[in-house]
């Protein structure tokens, strides 16, 4: 009984929304287009799941005074600023909730955003070695794009912009083509296994 | 001199990162700016299809990003708009994020001001909608149904130009400028797959290469990739001989960083393999 | 109090301590990130609430014009079992919500992925590579055997030898240049977002230094 | 094998004929027409309308009626009913009328205006009908003080619902019989027989990796991606986890996982929890090892990359969904010396893990892992119809191209390809 209920309505949810997307007559359109906002509302209110574990870790290490507890507090902190100032005043531009987001959230968001340019430096230079013939031409499509992606490219030759464009949508298409297709069948293979309830490892539980 | 080829194979990642620093820095702080010749690129085909649409017609502009986006896709925001607004297309602005909205309209108003478009009339911004995909194929049965207002709570039968509008049908194409999900994808599965609307748009570099599949299939008319999507675009609403009062473009400035950022890399590219062929030929000589 | 000054230096100085970050961990980088940490967190819950809950839950149950839609207590009976994990007596009651997570999820993935990342995909693909100019063709071709030995790549339940071990090969190698052009693509968007970082600290923060200075001075 | 290529050309035959039988095979079908003309509805089929004669009553230049022609008033296609599209032509090279009133007279004789929308429009749906009722239609277009100045030709229509949507039989179909497929070699696994699965180079690391780790002393890392559980790479990764968990469990190593998302945290804990029953570790299991950073992208990097350069995790495993954060928690996990295992079905993620990390499953190989780790039968079957899936779109993509080439120079031919076309075309 522990899993056959959770089971049965995996497999009722997911049969509405196959059928939403192939029947367009009632009642699976309204109950696939009610479904779809239900289980939207039920994942957000799980929000206070995460909020909850987040405050309880972090107090557990001040309690036990684990390694770099002294953080802790912070963390806390910001939670509860957030919080309040929402609560409080709303999500209104120019209230102290928009303005700590703005100038802390948003730049710290921003700024780690931005390591990237640093990390694809880093592991472009560790990577890109022509070790063997693979790995070679991998370094020189990777090259040539590179070039072409910016005006000195066709300032030292102007076919190079149009090999750019060639790689990126002959090889590159077909690539990218290859993955989604394949994945689109991982996708409809796992899909159909928790749909049928023949997965249901994530419900804790083998059997 | 072996040994020093040497330690260039293993560079410190920390001497990386300054150079790459620098060569941000230095370009910006001298005010370089770079030529951007466009070749016949994806830009060019979303440029090609948005000059084609007739005077009058009517564009859903999505604003699917945030400010940590804003450096790649506020400058196509700004390109597109002043073309769409200088060939007399209407604009209704909405966003899939929720800071898009007011990004967009910013965006909008500026360039609007600077053209003599008026709001309400010439466009308007409905805001944000949480739901994405789910949210877009609502779009296809009412527009009014999920913006009863805009994003200022204007209400719906309050702005004149919205009146021709019912679902998603009613837009000649939809623009989405994209840094994530929900964004372009959405679009198409849900817009275009669906309801036949064409949809074109921008996205940041990193998610380009993931579209171009969808650029031979059709099912994306046009694509502004990154900076460099930007700046073509910038550069060809400024090339056009109509091309009166278009602002200088904030992309083609970004271009000088990103040429000068680039060479380093490639620089360091090569230095690693030099580093590495001449270690092999060393060690070659023990085997 | 200047609030948009403080503002720019609250950024500039909470991005310059997450940069040090590339230095080594450090406590400027510590305090950020748990700051950073607890400050989004708390902003996710705010949004959810606002944009989620309040609009397409609550105000739908009750909505403005009064009344009470009855349809709408579902999602709160589901959104409760998912919160019941909290208590553990009653935890068993999450799977209900799961189940249907997962359902609805795996239900609409299936369908919009097979549609668009499958079939559009295959679609595309039956081309002619007989038309157009020679190097038309080439690239035609190159798509074609692209897109299909990649997929032999992917073959799970066939040792890869002989002509499937041969296309494989093929495929995975046009998978490489592939990863390597769109690599190379990638680079220009994450520079992008640096010099956008970049002029805000150069242009935005810095200038307002002096200004600060200048005011200190002249006390 | 030649049992996959029997069921696949019997797959194809039945997809083909019953195909065939809803569309005329020479002729494009609807989805491929509408894709020609840009998505705009055209009337087809028996809703075909009879397009009253015009009875013009004013020719005032101001908004020239003459210039709105063809109005069409068509049932909305698939849809549940209740809505009627009306859609006009006009001549762009006149004066633009002021507005446009759309005035409907319903069943009952009841004449009323449903809409007023801008002088440039060229299409509405009328969303309040009632199925089966039928309504006459025209437009007026109205002049600046909103007083009427021309009408337009009548037409009539009527709503209904359908039950099937018609640009999506094909893919009913092919959906339909992919998972019939896959059950099929489900069940046939299931009953005992073997089945053979490929080496894959990341999988066949993570014993090692595991290994390594409890060695050294150091915690594993599992990073499950930054989507919810509705997102089916997250299902995947999380029974990937429970594979870990019980490696990790054996060999007796903490298991860390931060998550981006409250329900993949429950559901983490769940499956940990119970992979560290199934090896007979109750005790090991630590709940606090599995907790929530923050929903944000950046936020949740930021918290991760703390935790590797302060744990520093032997192991680092990266399986679900992953966005631009991908290379930041690479290149710090490869910083800090870990192996790294990372997989995604994301295309554009996939070069920096295969720079950054040791090993990288790429795209539908994360789907295999689950069943290249636990070898179960269920799931090994369901691989081999995931491939027979594969076969499947390469012989339609072959026999596709190579009809579209030969069709070039031989008609017949070439009206095949876009039979097979129309075969994966879904509106």
């Amino acid at each position: 009984m522990r899993i056959v209920i959770p089971l049965a309505i995996t497999f009722v949810a997911g049969m509405i929304m196959v059928l939403n997307f192939f029947v367009p007559h009632e009642p699976f359109k309204l109950l696939g287009d009610n479904l779809q906002e239900w289980y939207m509302i039920v994942a957000s209110a799980a929000i206070f799941l995460g909020a909850m574990n987040l405050l309880h870790v972090h107090f557990r290490k001040i309690r036990l005074k684990l390694k770099n507890w002294k953080y802790s507090p912070v963390t806390i902190i910001g939670f509860l600023m957030m919080l309040v100032t929402g609560i409080i005043y709303g999500v209104v531009e120019g209230m102290p909730f928009d303005y700590l987001f703005q100038s802390a959230v948003v730049p710290m968001g921003a700024t780690m955003f931005s390591l990237l340019a640093f990390f694809v430096a880093s592991a472009a230079f560790r990577a890109f070695r022509a070790s063997n013939w693979r790995a070679t031409l991998l370094l020189t499509s990777a090259f040539i794009v590179m070039l072409g992606q910016v005006p000195i490219g066709a300032m030292i030759w102007d076919k190079i912009p149009l090999a750019k464009v060639w790689l990126m949508s002959v090889p590159n298409t077909a690539g990218q083509r290859a993955v989604m297709i394949g994945a689109a069948m991982g996708v409809v293979a796992t899909s159909l296994r928790m749909i049928f309830g023949i997965e249901r490892s994530y419900l804790g539980g083998t059997d | 001199m072996a040994g020093m080829i040497e330690k260039m194979g293993n560079l410190d990642r920390r001497i990386i990162f300054i150079l790459i620093a620098l060569s941000v820095i230095i370009p910006l702080a001298l005010g370089l700016i770079f030529p951007n010749p466009v070749g016949a690129e994806p830009s060019r085909a979303l440029f090609d299809y948005v000059e084609a649409l007739p005077a009058g017609s009517s564009v859903l502009l999505s604003f699917d990003y945030d400010p940590s986006t804003m450096p790649e896709l506020q400058p196509m925001a700004m390109a597109m708009l002043q073309h769409l607004f200088r060939n007399d297309v209407k604009v209704v602005g909405m966003a899939l994020w929720p800071m898009g909205a007011s990004l967009g309209q910013d965006a909008m108003s500026s360039v609007g001001d600077s053209l003599g478009k008026v709001q309400y009339e010439d466009w308007c911004m409905l805001g944000y909608k949480t739901g994405g995909g789910v949210m877009i194929v609502r779009l296809g049965s009412g527009i009014q149904a999920v913006f009863p207002t805009d994003k200022d709570n204007v209400p719906w039968s309050e702005i004149p130009m919205l009146a021709a509008y019912s679902t998603l049908q009613d837009f000649d194409m939809v623009l989405s400028l994209s840094a994530g999900d929900p964004g372009i994808p959405a679009w198409i599965m849900m817009a275009g797959d669906r309801f036949g609307v064409p949809i074109g748009g921008g996205c940041t570099a990193v998610s380009a290469p993931q579209f171009y599949p969808y650029l031979g299939t059709g099912q994306l008319v046009g694509l502004l990739g990154g900076l460099k999507g930007a700046a073509d675009y910038e550069t060809l609403v400024r090339e056009h001989p109509d091309a009166v009062g278009a602002e200088g473009g904030r992309a083609v400035a970004g271009m000088a960083p990103q040429s000068v950022a680039h060479l380093v890399i490639m620089l360091l590219i090569v230095m690693g393999n030099v580093a590495y062929f001449a270690e092999k030929k060393r060690k070659g000589g023990v085997k | 109090m200047n609030w948009e000054i403080l503002g720019i230096w609250i950024g500039a100085l909470l991005s310059l301590s997450l940069y040090s970050f590339l230095y080594r961990d450090n406590p400027f980088y510590k305090f950020a990130e748990h700051l950073f940490v607890g400050m989004s967190a708390g902003y996710w819950v705010i949004y959810t609430i606002e944009n989620v809950l309040k609009p397409n839950w609550w105000q739908r149950m009750f909505p403005a014009e009064g009344g009470f839609q009855i349809v709408w207590v579902i999602p709160g009976i589901f959104a409760f079992f998912m919160l019941a994990r909290i208590v553990p007596k009653i935890a068993g009651l999450s799977r209900l919500a799961l189940g249907m997570i997962v359902g609805a999820g795996a239900g609409l993935g299936m369908v919009s992925v097979f549609q668009t990342n499958a079939l559009a995909q295959v679609e595309g693909s039956i081309i002619s590579i007989s038309a157009g100019s020679a190097f038309e063709m080439f690239s035609s071709l190159v798509l074609v055997v692209g897109v299909v030995s990649g997929l032999v790549y992917f073959f799970f339940s066939k040792e890869h030898t002989g002509i499937i071990g041969g296309t494989a090969n093929l495929g995975i190698t046009i998978l490489m240049v592939a990863f390597g052009a769109s690599f190379g693509y990638t680079i220009m968007a994450r520079l992008s977002l640096l010099i956008g970082q970049s002029q805000f600290l150069m242009f935005e923060w810095l200038p307002t230094i002096p200004r600060i200075l200048g005011i200190g001075g002249g006390a | 094998m030649r049992r996959t290529a029997v069921l696949l050309a019997l797959l194809l035959l039945a997809v083909g004929t019953v195909a065939a039988q809803g569309v005329d095979p020479p002729e494009r079908p609807e989805s491929a027409v509408e894709e020609e003309t840009g998505g705009e509805e055209r009337p087809s089929g028996p809703e075909e309308v009879v397009i009253a004669p015009a009875h013009l009553t004013n020719t005032v230049r101001v908004a020239a009626l003459d210039r709105v022609f063809d109005l069409q008033a068509t049932d909305h296609p698939n849809d549940a009913g209740g809505s009627v599209s009306l859609a006009w032509d006009f001549d762009i090279k006149d004066e633009v009328p002021d507005s446009l009133a759309v005035i409907r007279r319903g069943p009952s004789g009841v004449e009323e205006r449903i809409a007023t929308l801008g002088g440039i429009s060229t299409r509405y749906t009328d969303t309040t009908v009632s199925d089966g009722d039928s309504y006459s239609y025209w437009i007026e277009s109205l002049r600046p003080d909103g007083t009427p100045a021309a009408v337009s030709d009548e037409a009539d229509a009527s709503s209904s619902a359908q039950w099937i949507h018609s640009g999506r039989v094909a893919m009913l179909i092919i959906l339909a019989a992919l998972s019939l497929i896959i059950i099929y070699y489900i069940e046939t696994a299931k009953r005992g027989k073997k089945l053979y699965i490929r080496e894959i180079a990341g999988l066949a690391a993570v014993d090692d990796a595991v290994g390594r780790a409890t060695e050294m002393g150091k915690p594993v890392l599992y990073i499950p991606g930054i989507m919810d559980m509705d997102d089916i790479q997250t299902i995947a990764s999380m029974v990937i986890l429970g594979r870990v968990a019980i490696k990790t469990a054996e060999y007796g190593s903490a298991l860390m996982v931060p998550t981006a998302r409250s329900v993949v945290m429950s559901v983490a804990q769940e499956v940990v929890k119970e992979s560290y029953l199934q090896a007979g570790r109750p005790d090991a299991f630590n709940r606090e090892d599995i907790q929530y950073l923050t929903d944000d992208q950046f936020g949740y990097a930021a918290g991760v990359d703390g935790i590797m350069v302060r744990e520093k995790p032997a192991a680092i495993f990266m399986l679900g969904t992953f966005y631009a954060e991908s290379l930041i928690l690479a290149e710090t996990g490869r910083s800090v010396g870990a192996i790294q295992i990372a997989g995604t079905a994301m295309p554009s993620q996939i070069p920096f893990f295969v720079a950054a990390c040791d090993y990288t499953l790429i795209g539908e190989e994360l789907f295999a892992a689950s069943a290249y780790l636990s070898r179960e039968p269920k799931l090994l079957g369901s691989l081999k119809g995931q491939d027979a899936g594969k076969l499947f779109f390469i012989i339609l993509i072959l026999l596709g191209v190579i009809a579209a080439t030969i069709g070039q120079f031989w008609a017949p031919l070439s009206s095949v390809a876009d039979f097979l076309r129309s075969l994966v075309a879904v509106s």
